[in-house]
């Protein structure tokens, strides 16, 4: 496929890209496979809490002795779960919203629009923490809609745009005289032209669920259950891993887990960009 | 007969309190980081329902403070003498006290305080049926029938902080005080009637005048004189006017505010002086390394967790027992305070569900053996569940109705030292095939999902020298079937309507420990009802004792000296007092002339 | 009887400046008849056109295709409409989806139409490409626009306009973004469909030159800011026009002869009425007419007869001069 | 022009209506309301009876939990209206609105001057990366910039209290101003001011810069390639002429309008950096609230924070024909945007899907 | 002006072997290869070709402004005898805009969209004080250029490009080029997007303005009908290359003609006729990264040999300067009557 192909030739010439690339993947992957190869024991030896790393536990242990290493990659699951789940709401609303308004137009658009609007204005972080805070569960998918609350809207609004110029563009004027149906045009014309920026969108959607849902947890908004890096920097906060150098690695390494896999996102999803985007690919 | 308390614990003459040959540096701020953050203050007054952190006993003195962990001797503040004559206890403030705007303190205010605080329901309106100003310094409380003498003590002298009638008097009035008087003398009788009485409406909307009124100014009677406040930081400089002013010996308090973990570093470098912060172990390590670094180890309290017992199965009391032998009570208390020295010591096995110290007071030891110790035992666990009709399928319990048996334990997530030792419990659960995760909250989310029964495991906190009142604050009104309020029939902890209780039969275990708890004063009495609600406690495992906490308070010597004194436990009757009483503790040791700049 | 019949049709947009972009037209046209539309930019020829091809609905007026209103078709007898009448667009590059293969640019419509099925739809499409002169291959289906040549492009938009099997297509400024060499190529294949096949042309050109090879034997319509104002066969109207803006039009083409072209300035012109707003009573050309007399501000003409087939909205049609370089010299 | 004012002053209206409805419906009808929150807290205090805690609530609050819904509704929107949101549940000495006054300031401080340096270094970086494209220069501020500005904003926090409060304890950990000072217009106040207010500036600025800095980027490398651009070098015109007036001028235009856009997520990021500074700001006094379960203040906050994004997106709107002169009508620039909402035009800020 | 000046009007502007690639490596495209030409002061010379051979940036190195990454890889360009290709930044600036101003393709966006016309009039002149020693005098004289292009001056003077129409811009460029009153203006494809009125009126006022100022005047096109017009002087370029060039009667009756030239008048469906003799042009013009050996038009013309396909063709030119670069037409020049049938 011209993308593949497109994509490898940007990732080759763009090692920040590549570096970012295969780090995501390595993330799903442990998101995937990870729970099935590293558990978090149930043994618990309190002698060897807040130990520094060693060999058995390449990033020291947590307050109950166990390793680090092993919870940041059992979070990782939950974390990227949440993250997806919340970038496929707000990509599936966003795009459903955007392409209907756009394409169909007149009072629905309209409306539609004027609800998009209100969702767009209201700052989307507190309004997250409001709800989170209200509606306390410690389901992934209620969470996931939860953080994607406000930010379809964006996309929405970006997506019909592009609608309402495709709409008046000659070739969807075109399959138009050639009677084609709806899902044909939507799924066909429109779609795969708003497809690249779905994509990147795509990305930074789970960036931005993953900084928001890891925030909610830092603040304690969202209840502190089972096992992710945000409860793990709340746990290593509360037990004062800020103010000792004893517990910095239990710390810091579910924060370096985070800010790795968020800078990867960006830098993958910069790929992405030169490969839809031709005035980049250029350069 | 009048009890004046002796001023001083410990051997006074191991400090230099009194000694004015080395005086410090008296410009000195002392640095004191409480472990409970206070919110803002929006308003100096005390009737806001939130209790402000500022109002404490450093600014504003109460009657009397109560020795630890007794529950009859009681330290002179403002009061300096009482006694019980016909009925009513007179109490006596001392002649030399003043407001801080320098008027003197009086019988009014003393007066005026306790006709507002019953407007806000202060506890000791239930011991007593009026308040009289007898002259210029003494007020009269007269006691209602059958009132314990040292229990209305307690409620009046350790808890009154008498405030300035200058400020809040003009909401005093007759017809007020008519209207307090006639609605709690009915209440001691029929509370439910007493609540719709036209004067209870009065004193209702009186109450919120009273809560609503703004005071810009704090106006105190003690040591500190409030300064400046910021979210972070309160600012007490010393009061000249005070009547034991010579014996402070630096310049002001700095009573700083936040949240708990901030308190480290400032620890550790020496700008902090003094907390009472839970210090988890690595911070200990560190804090053992510190130079000037001392820790001092008064009384303990107890953390518990709390079943579910109206909830299935864990309403089963074979279910309960089985839980109580497969958690590690001493491996999760040690995972969240560790084994060392500084924290406390080694774990300690309780299962009276009052704490050991209060054990060793009220309990001997021949009836502690007699107990169930419920040592980690799984064979015995698996008999008992399956006695209850519970399969093992492969690693996983099986309740009788086929689905898995699972448990979630809540805590407040800012208590993290719960949560480690609940993450550590339910680890052990799962190991044994209970899977079993916590679910950490906010601590006002905690509070409302035990109080509406959704839970299976919380957690409790049982502190305070009544060994009744610790059963009473887990087996009363506070957490079970309430007849009242918002969570009237709500399920709770501990046990349905009726219980047969050792030694007192089928009885309402909620109201049975509430009167108690209210009528019995030390002595044999509370001896022989302590035994009976430990007997129950073991045997139905209501709740399990997992950890004896000791209160750690650090303190370094860097700039200061003369802390009250410790003996070789690293405790002393002062210290104690802190332990139970904060500030007022503190307070009452910088009153006696401790806590000193270093020369 | 005419295959499109356009009556008294105004149309305003709903997002323009609230003007009507046309005013009453009237035009029709027979089966595999050829009707140009000329006029200056911005004169509603493409507007015209989409309404014909039923993209937009008139604000006013009846555009009937064989017969009937096509604002009242429904269902099926719509959808043989919608066959019957396609559209070429101007611009090579935006009128195919470039996200999409040749072949799925051609296969829907003829799927939805039933003209062909899943099974047939490729030697069909092969069929149609074979008939365009491209690369009749498979794998030709198989490429992306991005991958063609302009003129290769505006022959795939061709292929889909005949897909269906029109009778009448729109062609709008078909060759204007295609490099010079290959417009007559792109011509003459239009053309050959309407040899072969009978199929009728709406036209939209501002070249005349284009117009005059293209509509042989057919008709012009010449518009005016949303008014038709003169209408006739094209070999008449091209070396006689009877209205002064027709005129200024033919007057002011580029002529690829020095020769000519010196000639043909010694008629002169006059600059400051090329341009400029309509007029808003009266004859829409007032302001600019060089004939311009009191009457053309008060009295709008109407769209007269003034021979067989010719009509010209103008009050004094006989006094427009005769074209020096377009008639008289083609000895 | 008028017509839109008008437009978008009901829009805003309308907005702050459907918010001020949103939080009636989340203080009183959520499950396990406020007041089982209070009680439960009054409960642990200890030594007040139920009767007494009951009474308590009911006399503070005035509290009837048996008034119609719609009542307490109209009501409770009547009162928004007015500026009267009630007393927070925890601290009833006060009312809701008093205590946003109190935090709003800071607020509004910190966010905008960490919003104008934020956007002034991005501005200035990204229009040198542009300048020096394809320089050494571009490519490692382009690494830097998406680095930082991936990174969310409360673990910079969390490490600059790391680094700088307790390894090295050069700034204060909290607070708006320290307690040694006298507020007011005086000397030692407003450094205690800057000084604590410095910490939540830089985490705020080390985030938010890359965004600027990369847009700005993108921006100017379009502008540079514009035919205006070129045209205004064929006419003869200085380099310093055309950075100034052509590149850079029209490059900041998209910026401004994002500027507008990017309000509500700093307003949104200040909650995170207020709670770990303890800046009393009202992101803080949200957090304090939320964990509080004192609906009403947070609610308040919540309303208060909607209602500064929307005043500051108003003001903006209204304001920006003056930057952009070539849309008189406001209603032409919001199509603009629109347009401009394609990929490479995007400003994209870690968690950019928030704003 | 510092630079050594000749005034040879002969040889006002002269491109000598000019070449110009985008990119380097084996990627790279030369757009303009070897092409030389000569522009005599008071001329109309039109540069013609198809899309794609480069025409544009031909004119776009006349003044040293080749978008990036294209660059001058070879040859000479000089102005009044001075190399502009060897000039510092700052006489190249002033020699900008003061002598040789340009046009660009599609004046849609010529203008800063921001600044009003005005506006940017006075940043010309605030940049060239040399011409208009009181800028009073540049906005008068602007004025005065705005009639001749039939332009509304007050209104003009305070627009925004978006206030205009296409054909209104188109001439306000026009009018802004020739604010400094350079010698040279050259305009690419001025009349592409016009329709025929606009045409006719830009063609006029051109015409005009070479009267009047008379400028000398370089403008790309590739419609020929235009350079009948205007033209006193043609090039055409095909894929780079020049392949003829000639004054404007020599390209049209001329006997010796390039067949692409012929060809293309060939393909142009005239209103003249009704098209009698129109013929396509059969193929396409080629991609320049993948050019065919030989004559770059050999796969397409009809007269091509097995040498055309081998070699390319030199450049040759009769007395007159009548250049051609066909191995056919310059060995056997015979006549060939182009006219109506
Ligand atoms: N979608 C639209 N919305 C609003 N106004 C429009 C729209 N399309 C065209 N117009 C306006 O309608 C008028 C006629 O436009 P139209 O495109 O039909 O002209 P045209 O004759 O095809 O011009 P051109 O030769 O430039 O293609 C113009 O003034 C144009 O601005
Ligand atoms: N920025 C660029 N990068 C690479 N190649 C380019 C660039 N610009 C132009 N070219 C190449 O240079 C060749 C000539 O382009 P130029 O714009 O000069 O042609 P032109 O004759 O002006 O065409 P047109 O009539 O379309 O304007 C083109 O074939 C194109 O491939
Ligand atoms: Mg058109
Ligand atoms: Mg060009
Ligand atoms: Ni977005």
């Amino acid at each position: 496929m011209r993308f593949l192909s497109d994509l490898w030739r940007i990732l080759r010439n763009d090692k920040g890209a590549l570096v970012g690339g295969v780090i995501v993947l390595i993330y799903g992957l442990v998101a995937i496979f990870g729970p099935v190869f590293v558990q978090v024991g149930d043994e618990q030896d309190a002698s060897q809490a807040y130990q520094p790393p060693s060999w058995e536990h390449p990033l020291g242990t947590d307050s109950l002795g166990q390793g680090v290493l092993e919870q940041i990659i059992v979070g990782t699951q939950p974390i990227m779960i949440v993250g997806v789940m919340s970038a496929v709401i707000t990509i599936f609303i966003g795009v459903a919203v955007g392409l209907l308004t756009g394409y169909i137009g007149g009072v629905v658009d309209t409306i539609v629009m004027r609800i998009t609007d209100i969702f767009l204005t209201i700052p989307g972080l507190p309004l997250i923490i409001v709800l989170a805070s209200v509606i306390h569960t410690t389901n992934p998918f209620v969470l996931a809609c939860i953080l994607s609350i406000t930010a379809w809207a964006g996309l929405a609004r970006a997506i019909r745009s592009q609608a309402m110029s495709l709409r008046s563009s000659d070739f969807v004027e075109a399959a138009q005289l050639q009677g084609v149906s709806l899902g044909n045009m939507i799924g066909r014309q429109l779609l795969p032209n708003v497809g690249p920026y779905v994509a990147i969108h795509f990305l930074l959607a789970i960036t931005g669920a993953i900084y928001a849902s890891v925030g909610l947890f830092l603040l304690g908004i969202a209840p502190i259950s089972g096992n992710n890096w945000g409860i793990m920097i709340n746990l290593a906060m509360a037990q004062g891993a800020l103010y000792t150098t004893d517990s910095a690695f239990y710390l810091f390494s579910p924060m370096a887990a985070i800010v790795i896999l968020q800078v990867s996102f960006v830098f993958f999803s910069r790929a992405l960009d030169s490969v839809f985007n031709p005035r980049l690919r250029v350069q | 007969a009048c009890t004046a308390g002796t001023a001083g614990g410990g051997t006074p003459g191991a400090g230099a309190a009194s000694d004015p040959t080395a005086p410090g540096d008296s410009s000195k701020f002392l640095t004191f980081f409480p472990c409970c953050s206070w919110n803002t203050t929006w308003s100096f007054n005390p009737y806001n329902v939130n209790g402000l952190g500022i109002q404490n006993d450093f600014v504003t003195l109460r009657l009397a403070i109560v020795k630890s962990p007794s529950l009859t001797e009681f330290i002179p503040q403002l009061a300096d003498t009482w006694e019980i004559v016909d009925g009513k206890l007179n109490v006596h403030l001392r002649e030399d006290a003043k407001w801080q705007d320098d008027t003197p303190v009086t019988s009014k205010d003393l007066h005026d305080t306790a006709i507002l605080n019953a407007l806000r329901g202060d506890g000791f309106w239930n011991d007593i049926t009026s308040v009289d100003i007898v002259d210029d310094h003494t007020v009269a409380f007269t006691l209602k029938e059958g009132q314990p003498e040292s229990l209305a003590k307690l409620d009046i002298l350790n808890a009154i902080r008498p405030y300035p009638s200058s400020v809040y008097g003009k909401l005093v009035t007759d017809e007020l005080k008519q209207d307090v008087i006639k609605y709690y003398t009915t209440a001691h009788r029929d509370p439910e009637q007493a609540g719709k009485l036209p004067e209870f409406k009065r004193m209702s909307a009186a109450f919120k005048d009273l809560a609503a009124m703004k005071v810009e100014k704090l106006i105190g009677n003690g040591p500190f004189q409030l300064e400046n406040i910021t979210t972070k930081e309160a600012k007490l400089v010393k009061w000249d006017g005070f009547w034991d002013a010579n014996k402070i010996t630096f310049a002001g308090i700095r009573y700083l505010n936040g949240s708990t973990q901030t308190v480290y570093p400032q620890l550790f470098s020496g700008n902090v002086h003094f907390s009472n912060v839970y210090m988890p172990p690595p911070i200990l390590q560190r804090w053992k390394k510190t130079p000037d670094s001392n820790t001092a180890l008064p009384l303990a309290f107890g953390f518990t967790m709390l079943f579910n017992s109206s909830k299935k199965p864990l309403d089963s009391k074979a279910v309960r027992q089985a839980l109580a032998y497969v958690i590690p009570r001493q491996q999760i208390s040690e995972a969240a305070y560790g084994t060392d020295e500084a924290a406390g010591g080694t774990w300690k096995e309780v299962n009276t569900g009052i704490s050991p110290s209060l054990e060793a007071i009220y309990l001997d030891q021949g009836k502690l053996d007699q107990l169930n110790k419920y040592p980690v035992d799984e064979a015995k666990a698996t008999q008992l569940l399956e006695g209850e009709g519970f399969t093992k399928k492969g690693d996983q319990w099986i309740k009788p109705d086929g689905e898995p048996f699972t448990l979630t334990f809540i805590a407040n997530a800012e208590t993290t030292d719960i949560v480690t030792s609940f993450n550590s419990a339910a680890k052990a659960l799962t190991a044994f095939g209970i899977k079993s995760e916590v679910n950490a909250t906010s601590g006002a989310q905690q509070n409302a999902d035990q109080h509406n029964g959704d839970f299976d495991i919380g957690s409790g906190f049982v502190g305070g020298n009544n060994p009744l009142g610790m059963y009473n604050s887990l087996l009363g009104p506070g957490y079970n079937f309430s007849k009242l309020g918002n969570y009237a029939g709500k399920r709770g902890i501990g046990f349905g309507p009726t219980k047969n209780v050792p030694g007192l039969g089928e009885v309402d275990v909620v109201s049975t420990i509430d009167g108690q708890v209210r009528a019995i004063e030390p002595g044999p009495e509370m001896n022989a009802q302590v035994w009976n609600w430990a007997q129950l406690v073991n045997e139905e495992v209501p709740y399990i004792w997992y950890a004896t906490k000791v209160y750690q308070f650090p303190f370094s010597t860097k700039e200061f000296t003369n802390w009250p004194p410790l003996n070789d436990q690293n405790t002393s009757e002062l210290w104690d007092i802190i332990a139970a009483d904060m500030n007022g503790g503190v307070s009452l040791a910088i009153q006696q002339g401790f806590i000193t700049p270093k020369p | 009887m005419s295959l499109l019949e356009i009556q008294d049709v105004t149309h305003t947009y709903a997002t323009g400046s609230g003007r009507p972009v046309l005013h009453d037209v009237n035009l029709s046209t027979g089966e595999g008849e050829i009707v140009a539309l000329v006029g200056e930019s911005g004169c509603g020829k493409t507007t015209l056109g989409r309404l014909i091809a039923g993209l937009h609905e008139p604000s006013s007026g009846r555009i009937s295709f064989d017969g009937t209103d096509i604002a009242g078709l429904r269902g099926n007898r719509r959808r043989q409409w919608r066959r019957k009448v396609q559209m070429v667009h101007q611009d090579p590059y935006g009128s195919l989806n470039p996200g999409l293969t040749i072949g799925s640019t051609l296969a829907p419509g003829i799927l939805q139409h039933k003209l062909a099925t899943w099974r047939t739809v490729q030697p069909e499409m092969i069929k149609l490409l074979q008939q365009v002169g491209l690369d009749a291959t498979p794998a030709f289906l198989q490429r992306y626009p991005h991958q063609l040549s302009g003129g290769q492009r505006q022959r795939v938009s061709i292929a889909r306009a005949i897909s269906l099997q029109p009778s009448l297509i729109v062609a709008d400024e078909v060759t204007s973004m295609l490099d010079v060499s290959m417009r007559v190529a792109i011509l003459d294949l239009l053309l050959s469909f309407q040899r072969d096949r009978g199929i009728g042309y709406v036209f939209i050109s501002h070249d005349f030159g284009v117009v005059r090879y293209f509509a042989q034997g057919g008709r012009i319509a010449v518009m005016f800011f949303g008014y038709i104002v003169e209408e006739g066969p094209v070999e008449e109207l091209i070396t006689s026009p009877r209205h002064p803006y027709t005129h200024m039009l033919l007057q002011a083409i580029p002529v690829p002869d020095p020769v000519l072209v010196r000639k043909r300035d010694e008629e002169g012109r006059d600059p400051e009425r090329m341009i400029g707003e309509p007029a808003t009573s009266g004859c829409v050309f007032a302001n600019r007419c060089p004939l311009v007399q009191d009457v053309c501000r008060k009295q709008a003409p109407a769209l007269t007869e003034i021979g067989t087939g010719h009509r010209s909205a103008c009050h004094f049609s006989d006094e427009v001069p005769p074209l020096v370089h377009l008639t008289d010299d083609a000895a | 022009m008028v017509s839109y004012v008008v437009k978008r002053l009901a829009m805003s209206l309308l907005i702050i209506y459907i918010v001020i409805s949103l939080s009636f419906f989340m203080i009183r009808l959520m499950p396990g309301n406020p007041m089982a929150a209070l009680e439960a807290q009054l409960r642990m205090q200890g030594g007040l009876s139920e009767v007494e805690i009951q009474q308590r609530i009911s006399s503070v609050y005035g509290v009837t939990p048996n008034a119609p819904v719609g009542e307490q509704y109209l009501q409770y929107v009547w009162g928004a209206i007015r500026g009267d949101l009630g007393v927070p549940i925890m601290n009833p000495g006060t009312t809701v609105t008093a205590v946003i006054a109190e935090a709003l300031p800071w607020t509004i401080m910190v966010v905008a001057v960490s919003l104008i340096i934020s956007f002034l270094i991005g501005i200035a970086i990204g229009a040198m990366m542009a300048a020096f494209q394809n320089s050494r220069f571009s490519q490692a501020m382009t690494f830097i910039v998406s680095f930082l500005s991936a990174v969310p904003s409360y673990l910079v926090a969390i490490a600059l209290l790391y680094f700088l409060t307790s390894v090295y304890q050069v700034f204060p950990s909290g607070g708006a101003y320290a307690v040694d000072v006298t507020p007011g217009f005086n000397g030692p106040y407003l450094l205690s001011v800057l000084y604590h207010a410095f910490l939540p500036i830089v985490a705020s600025v080390i985030t938010s810069f890359g965004g600027w800095a990369l847009g700005m980027k993108g921006s100017a490398i379009s502008v540079l390639g514009s035919e205006y651009v070129r045209a205004a070098e064929a006419r003869g015109l200085s380099d310093r002429r055309i950075t100034q007036s052509y590149v850079g001028r029209n490059s900041m235009l998209p910026m401004v309008t994002q500027l507008a856009l990017s309000i509500g997520f700093m307003f949104g990021g200040s909650v995170f950096i207020e709670t770990y500074f303890q800046y009393p700001g009202i992101g803080f006094y949200m957090i304090q609230s939320v964990n509080q379960r004192d609906y009403s203040l947070m609610m308040g906050c919540f309303l208060l924070i909607t209602v500064s994004v929307i005043v500051t997106n108003l003001l903006v709107d209204l304001l920006y024909p003056l930057v952009d002169p070539r849309i008189a009508n406001p209603a032409a620039r919001k199509r603009a945007v629109d347009k401009t909402a394609d990929p490479d035009q995007e400003v994209l800020p870690a968690g950019g899907t928030m704003a | 002006m510092s630079s050594p000046v000749t005034n040879d009007d002969q040889h006002l502007l002269e491109v000598d072997d000019l070449t110009v690639a985008f990119g380097d490596g084996p990627g790279s495209v030369r757009a303009v290869e070897n092409v030389s030409l000569s522009v005599g002061a008071g001329e109309i010379y039109a540069l013609v070709g198809e899309s794609g051979c480069g025409k544009s940036t031909l004119a776009y190195s006349l003044l040293q402004i080749v978008p990036p990454p294209g660059q001058i890889t070879g040859g000479t360009v000089r102005f009044r005898g001075a190399s502009t290709t060897t000039m510092s930044k700052r006489e190249l600036n002033a020699l900008r805009g003061a002598e040789l101003a340009m046009v660009f393709q599609g004046a849609m966006n010529a203008f800063n969209p921001v600044l009003t016309i005005g506006t940017q009039v006075d940043h010309i002149l605030q940049a060239h004080p040399e011409v208009f020693a009181d800028p009073k005098d540049g906005r008068d004289y602007f004025r005065h250029l705005l009639d001749l292009v039939q332009l509304p001056a007050d209104r003009i003077w305070k627009s925004y490009e978006s206030q205009l129409s296409g054909g209104m811009k188109q001439r306000v460029a026009i009018a802004v080029a020739l604010l400094l009153r350079p010698s040279v203006v050259i305009l690419d494809e001025p009349t592409t997007a016009l329709d025929v009125l606009n045409q006719r009126l830009v063609i006029d006022i051109l015409k005009d303005l070479h009267r009047t100022l008379g400028v000398t005047i370089i403008f790309v096109t590739h419609d020929l009908a235009v350079v009948a017009e205007l033209a006193t002087r043609v090039a055409v370029m095909y894929a780079g290359r020049l392949v003829e060039s000639g004054t404007v009667e020599e390209i049209f009756k001329a006997g010796r003609r390039h067949p692409y030239v012929e060809a293309l008048i060939n393909a142009i469906p005239s209103v003249l006729d009704a098209g009698l003799r129109v013929r396509p042009i059969g193929g396409a013009v080629p991609n320049l990264a993948e050019l065919p050996g030989g004559c770059r038009f050999a796969p397409r013309c009809a007269r091509a040999e097995d040498l055309c396909h081998e070699t390319e063709p030199p450049l040759l030119g009769d007395d007159h300067g009548h250049l051609v670069a066909c191995h056919v037409v310059n060995r056997r020049p015979e006549l060939v009557e182009v006219s109506k049938a």
